[in-house]
């Protein structure tokens, strides 16, 4: 087989990781900024799975399992507050939530 | 083996920007999937096989099916698209742009001083069971404490 | 055990006290009185049972707790405790007295707090372990923040947190001085150990020596209080209910000028010896800065408090000069105090709950409405300004008399807090009693004289005063042997160092 | 008998326990007679215990009760010590205490305080008692600091008026200025010769100490404090004339008799010192010696019939001091005993005058009652002659003995004695102003009727006539104490004495001429402004009472009220601020917005990175 320079595969992984956090930081949408935080945890799985090729270990692939669960009760949770704050406020605009503010 | 990886990273980095740039969100969800499943494929030429195909099934498939329900119960119509657009403005680009720029650098920076080759070996299910149901079922008892906690919260939440 | 007794009885009965509530608002009060009467039942049986005997310690118990860190359950009462656990008991009495007609509001909550103050300091005079010491010390201080925030007056909330935070912080540079003894322990002995006598073995030495000893004493004079952390006290006294004052001035002050004596000298006898310039400077600061402040005061009860952080300034003056005479006079002046400031307080407390004001200027020419109550306060005002006779007298002169020993300068400069105490205390009762009645400024239809029921508290204390006054050997035998050997015990260690 | 000592004291305490108990719910008639009464049992014993005394030959006798406080080295015990001096005063204080608590009986027959009054008096008789049979200055101090207690409270009787509180309090603090010099004074003894018993400290002092030595200089300068407070000398005598304002025998037994003598008895108890500090001692000579001059000029400015008799005490013990300094200490006490007399007797029949004309005490406002108050008179006239030292009254041999002695001082003796004799032209003068002005003249608007109360008035002002005439041939059992300077026989000539006598009569010619026969106009002596102005300054006490409150009172006033807030719980107060300020500024970072709050946490992430990558 031919061989990847391991560098490739974790920048690969950061420009993932990056997108998603532009989106985090741009998008007003609860829903994009939902979508763009699994984008940024999918990204850190790359990084672990590339890890784990590289070493030709399976633990990787356990923390990938782990974060995949993660992110799986993320999106339940997250998307049944959406669903409230939905209710609530009859918008997606993240900027209304701001009662915390100090 | 290597072209197949260029060419599923290319498609992942555009498609993953196309998600954040798109007003539509259903269209953007469509992006994301295509995003997993193009790092699937990544995972796959990488010789995880098994992290291939549950990036398939529940990254692509089950988890984004969510986003769909909860799309399509929220009813996201033009109004919506039409507000995305007006936030889509310059500046609020600039400063995460210029965040994650710098971000990517440092990391480019970083890796770039990595001169190491990986050749990819076939790490199947079975060593990766092994794993799971052996030194790290603690992991695994908790991550179901996890999904389950995640499940009463969202029933919970979503409820009327 | 029977430290284990007096400490349990105080919170069992509390938590009984707290839900017995549930069944009748009356029940609290009447469980508080037992269970502080059985106290103090307990503390004379437990002090006369030892008259005479020469054995230092009278009762200990000492059982492991947490053996990997040294710590144990070591609790051990001398003649020094015995004293102050007596006060505390009689004045424990003296506080559910007080509180008896005036907590009306979740009177089961109240008594839960008053009896696990009371257990804490119990705790705190007992304990010879320093962690446990401060477990009891925190004990003492979370139930007394409640009793102020919840039962105090107009401005209970900010009170309250003034007397959190001042002691809060204090203790925790308490703790963390602790913590380094039981660590250079460690380091000399190879194990961790908070007991009392192993870590006096412990010579932390120079530099750092101070730095540790500062953190005992700045908790120490924070409780006291002296100056220059002496603000909370106004506050703390003058917002809390009767019963928290009571116990506040009577009995929660001295477990500072305790810890002084029993903690902050002996284990660092060295830089004791270097600091006690300063300690007295404070000392003599305190009483005659606070003489001054108080003779400002409009209001009855910061005026009280602010004569508390005066006559505790002779406390440290005595407990600095260490030697017998003062300590002696220390001791006495703490048990003295805290009779007469308990008194005051609920003098002031009374006189509240008759005619809703504590300001002073409202009031006037009350001797012939009450003049059981002015015959009363007359009293221990003159306690407080150091009549002969009568207990605080005997503390101050001793404490004065020994400090002159240690340093004549600081000495004259404190007894010139002898007239300004008479400036206040007379102030006070010219103010309120004497003069014409004053009865414009306020309602003085529920202005009445004493019950029966006061009149047999102030009638207790006003005993003990002159008990005290009259024929302080009883005192002053019981706590000699154990300043006797706090005394030699630092006197070795100085010599040993200085030989070395 | 001699162990019953102690009963002494427990009389009076016993009744005023008993008065303050029942707290005035006893009928008056068995307050007056506990209260009257426990003092006279005193008396009773105190005689039977002198005669015992003196009839054993003893040089002193030591009672102790119990133990007071036993504290390493200090040991001071309740224990009486009974020796000529103190058996002197022990006779004084029961002797004439019980014949004021008599006449007080009538005094304050319609006072709703009745009871109060007794309670306070007997309280004051058994401090007092403790003051002068103390065996260990702590028990002294214990009696000193009561009948100061007793005299605040006394003073302060009538407490309704502002005013007398006023008094009473600055009578309290200004003693205590003195009481603490003294403390200070018994902690210097204590350090230096560890112990505090008064018989072992003379001796100690008169072995370790050298004449004129350091610490013999600075202990009794420290008791000279005390003194000079109790006794209403310079510097601290502003209290005394202010003090009158309690009811009338209070000034008779305390104010004159009693209490402010107690610094007179202090120094004669401690003359040890004082000799082995002959600076100090002369000293005390011209503080007395001034203080009598002072007191002199201001009774002379007086209006008030109590101030006069105030001045004339505080000139009284002015010669008694100035004895103390010209080491004549027998010869002070003596006239301390025949002052008591005296004074009393004039304060109780001033007492009588001011009752019956109705709570008058101006003397201007008084006049011409010679005819209608003959008890008064001639209680006046006797305590005047005696004051002014005429002539075979009990008087002139005191002030006789203490201006000879003050002349055979070398060195300034000649100036004392003359001094001492200027006051006694004062005396004569001041004392006649007085007496003149009340009793003769005409009437000015109150009319007495007729001379108030009963045979409990009366016979106490008999019994003082008597004693104020004959107590010069009293022979006090000093010598032992003393070393036996005592009575000595003085070798001066005629002409001494002439003047010695003549000074008061002169005195009270000139009275006579001023006030009697008005053959010289005050007023016309009043007119120039020269005179108006020293009037003024010596009515006002020398303005020392303006002096103090410059130094003392206005200062502390002030500080004590910009500092009402207390200064430090501002520095704390200034910890809330900054704390509030720093939470004013970081509050602004929480918008509320996830957004910003994501932007943060990544800036957090590159900042940190960016760290890590340049290190």
């Amino acid at each position: 087989m031919e061989s990847i320079p391991i560098e490739h595969g974790l920048i690969l992984a950061g420009i993932l990781f990056t997108l998603g956090l532009i989106g985090v930081l741009t998008r007003r949408n609860i829903v994009f900024v939902l979508m763009s935080l699994e984008i940024m945890l999918n990204a850190s799985g790359l990084a672990f799975i590339v890890a784990s090729a590289r070493w030709g270990h399976a633990e990787g692939q356990v923390m990938f399992l782990m974060i995949l669960t993660l992110a799986a009760a993320e999106v339940a949770v997250g998307l049944g507050l959406i669903i409230q704050v939905y209710r609530r406020y009859q918008t997606v605009d993240i900027n209304v939530l701001s009662e915390m503010k100090g | 083996m290597m072209l197949l990886f260029y060419l599923a990273a290319a498609i992942a980095v555009i498609s993953t920007a196309a998600v954040i740039v798109q007003t539509n969100i259903v269209h953007a969800l469509i992006y994301l999937i295509l995003s997993l499943l193009a790092v699937a494929v990544i995972f796959y030429v990488l010789g995880a096989p098994f992290a291939a195909l549950l990036e398939a099934i529940v990254y692509a498939g089950a988890i984004m099916v969510l986003f769909l329900f909860v799309i399509m119960m929220l009813n996201l119509g033009q109004h919506t698209r039409d507000e995305e657009r007006s936030w889509m403005t310059m500046q609020v680009w600039i400063a995460p742009s210029i965040m994650a720029a710098i971000l990517l650098a440092q990391l480019v920076n970083v890796l770039s001083q990595y001169d190491q080759e990986l050749t990819p070996v076939r790490v199947g299910v079975l060593e990766v069971s092994a794993l799971l149901f052996g030194p790290y079922v603690l992991a695994v008892e908790l991550a179901s404490i996890l999904l389950l906690a995640g499940l009463v919260s969202a029933y919970h939440l979503a409820k009327k | 055990m029977i430290l284990v007794v007096l400490i349990g009885v105080l919170f069992v009965g509390g938590v009984i006290a707290w839900i017995s509530e549930r069944i009748n608002p009356d029940y609290p009060r009447l469980i508080a009185l037992v269970a502080v009467l059985l106290d103090l039942l307990l503390m004379v049986i437990l002090l006369s049972g030892s008259a005479g005997s020469e054995a230092q310690w009278l009762a200990s118990i000492d059982a492991q707790w947490m053996p990997r860190f040294g710590i144990s359950f070591y609790l051990a009462a001398d003649g020094l405790s015995g004293l102050l656990l007596l006060l505390t008991a009689f004045l424990g009495v003296i506080a559910v007295g007080s509180a008896w007609d005036e907590i009306k509001d979740r009177p089961g909550f109240f008594y839960f707090n008053l009896l696990w103050t009371l257990a804490g300091v119990l705790g705190v005079f007992t304990a010879l372990d320093l962690f446990l010491f401060f477990f009891f010390w925190e004990v003492m201080l979370i139930p007394m923040y409640f009793i102020i925030a919840i039962w105090g007056h107009e401005n209970k909330n900010y009170a309250a947190m003034k007397f959190f935070l001042f002691t809060q912080v204090s203790g925790m540079l308490m703790l963390i001085s602790i913590l380094v003894l039981a660590y250079f322990h460690y380091i000399q002995f190879g194990t961790f150990s908070f007991n009392y006598h192993d870590l006096l073995a412990v010579s932390t030495g120079g530099e750092l020596e101070m730095w540790v000893m500062l953190g005992f004493f700045i908790a120490f004079t924070t409780k006291l209080p002296s100056i220059p952390f002496h603000s909370w006290l106004p506050d703390a006294h003058s917002q809390a209910p009767t019963a928290g004052s009571v116990i506040l001035a009577g009995v929660l002050l001295k477990t500072g000028a305790y810890g002084l004596i029993r903690f902050a000298v002996p284990l660092f006898p060295e830089a004791s010896l270097a600091f006690a310039p300063v300690a007295m400077t404070l000392a003599a600061i305190s009483i005659l800065y606070c003489a001054k402040v108080a003779f400002a005061q409009s209001d009855i009860k910061r005026l009280i408090a602010y004569t508390s952080v005066s006559h505790m300034g002779f406390v440290t003056l005595g407990i600095y000069a260490w030697n017998e005479q003062a300590l002696q006079g220390a001791v006495m002046t703490m048990l003295a105090h805290g009779l007469s400031a308990a008194a005051l307080f609920m003098l002031a407390g009374s006189l509240q709950h008759r005619i809703h004001t504590r300001n002073m200027q409202d009031m006037g020419g009350f001797w012939p409405k009450v003049p059981h109550m002015a015959t009363v306060a007359l009293f221990f005002s003159i306690a407080a300004l150091g009549m002969p006779g009568l207990g605080n007298f005997i503390g101050e002169f001793l404490a004065l008399l020994g400090a002159f020993q240690s340093n004549i300068t600081l000495t004259v400069i404190s007894a010139f807090g002898l007239i300004f105490a008479s400036v206040y205390s007379l102030w006070v009762i010219q103010k309120i009693f004497h003069g014409e009645f004053a009865s414009t400024n306020f309602d003085d239809s529920q202005l009445t004289d004493l019950s029966r029921r006061e009149m047999v508290y102030f009638g207790a204390m006003m005993l003990g005063l002159v008990w005290m006054g009259m024929y302080p050997q009883t005192f002053l035998d019981m706590s000699a042997a154990a300043l006797g050997g706090l005394l030699a015990g630092s006197q070795e260690l100085v010599t040993s160092v200085v030989q070395n | 008998m001699l162990d019953l000592i102690w009963l002494l004291p427990t009389f009076s305490l016993l009744g005023f326990l008993s008065l303050v108990l029942t707290a005035g719910t006893l009928p008056k008639r068995i307050a007056a007679i506990i209260g009257a009464g426990s003092v006279g049992l005193s008396f009773a014993v105190a005689v039977i215990i002198a005669i015992q005394f003196l009839g054993s030959g003893e040089e002193y006798f030591v009672k102790e009760v119990w133990t007071w406080m036993s504290v390493g080295s200090l040991n001071a015990g309740f224990s009486f010590y009974l020796d000529g001096l103190s058996l002197t005063m022990m006779l004084v204080i029961t002797g004439i205490g019980f014949l004021i608590h008599l006449y007080a009986t009538g005094y304050m027959d319609d006072d709703p305080g009745f009871s109060r009054f007794f309670a306070y008096m007997n309280l004051f008789v058994a401090a007092m008692l403790m003051l002068v049979l103390g065996d260990n200055l702590i028990l002294l101090y214990l009696g000193w600091e009561g009948v100061g207690l007793c005299s605040y409270l006394l003073i302060g009787f009538w407490y309704t008026n502002p005013e007398n509180g006023y008094a009473a309090r600055k009578a309290f603090v200004v003693t205590r200025v003195g009481d603490t010099s003294m403390a200070i004074g018994l902690f210097l003894l204590f350090a230096q010769l560890g112990t505090l018993n008064i018989q072992d400290l003379m001796y100690a002092a008169e072995t370790q100490w050298a004449v004129g030595s350091g610490l013999a200089v600075a202990v009794s300068l420290l008791i000279l404090g005390g003194a000079v407070g109790k006794s209403a000398q310079l510097p601290l005598q502003t209290w005394l004339p202010d003090a009158m304002a309690g009811p009338t025998p209070i000034s008779a037994l305390i104010h004159a008799a009693t209490m402010v003598t107690a610094g007179v008895y202090l120094v004669a108890r401690t003359h040890i010192l004082f000799e082995l500090a002959p600076t100090v001692q002369l000293l005390v000579a011209w503080i007395g010696l001034i203080t009598l001059l002072m007191a002199g000029f201001t009774a002379l400015t007086q209006s008030d019939i109590k101030r006069i008799l105030a001045y004339s005490t505080m000139s009284q013990i002015g010669y008694m001091f100035l004895a103390l300094g010209v080491g004549a200490w027998s010869a002070s006490v003596f006239h301390l005993m025949t002052h008591a007399f005296f004074k009393a007797l004039l304060f109780l029949a001033s007492g009588t005058v001011i009752l019956s004309l109705h709570h008058e005490q101006n003397i201007f406002k008084m006049g011409g009652v010679r005819k209608q108050l003959p008890v008064s008179f001639w209680s006046f006239l006797i305590g005047s002659l005696a004051l002014t030292a005429f002539p075979f009254t009990s008087g002139y041999f005191s002030k006789d003995e203490i201006l000879l002695a003050a002349l055979e001082l070398d060195g300034p003796g000649l100036w004392l004695w003359m001094g001492g004799v200027l006051g006694a032209f004062f005396t004569g003068l001041y004392t006649f102003r007085l007496f003149f002005v009340v009793f003769f003249g005409d009437n000015k608007g109150h009319e007495p009727t007729q001379e108030v109360g009963g045979w409990n008035m009366s016979w106490p002002l008999f019994v003082l006539m008597v004693g104020a005439l004959l107590a010069g041939f009293i022979g006090l059992p000093l010598d032992a104490v003393f070393g036996g300077h005592g009575e000595e026989e003085h070798d001066v000539s005629a002409l001494i004495h002439g003047i010695m006598i003549a000074a008061p009569l002169l005195g009270i010619g000139i009275a006579y001429l001023f006030y009697y026969s008005k053959t010289f106009s005050v007023d016309k002596l009043m007119a120039s402004p020269l005179a108006k102005s020293l009037h003024k300054f010596w009515f006002s006490g020398w303005g020392m009472d303006a002096l103090y409150n410059w130094l003392f009172v206005y200062p502390f006033l002030w500080l004590a009220r910009i500092n009402k807030d207390d200064l430090v719980d501002k520095l704390y107060a200034f910890v809330v601020v900054l704390s509030r300020a720093a939470h004013a500024m970081i509050v602004k970072t929480q918008t509320g917005y996830l957004r910003w709050y994501a932007l943060s946490v990544a800036t957090g992430l590159v900042l940190i990175l960016t760290l890590g990558v340049l290190l």
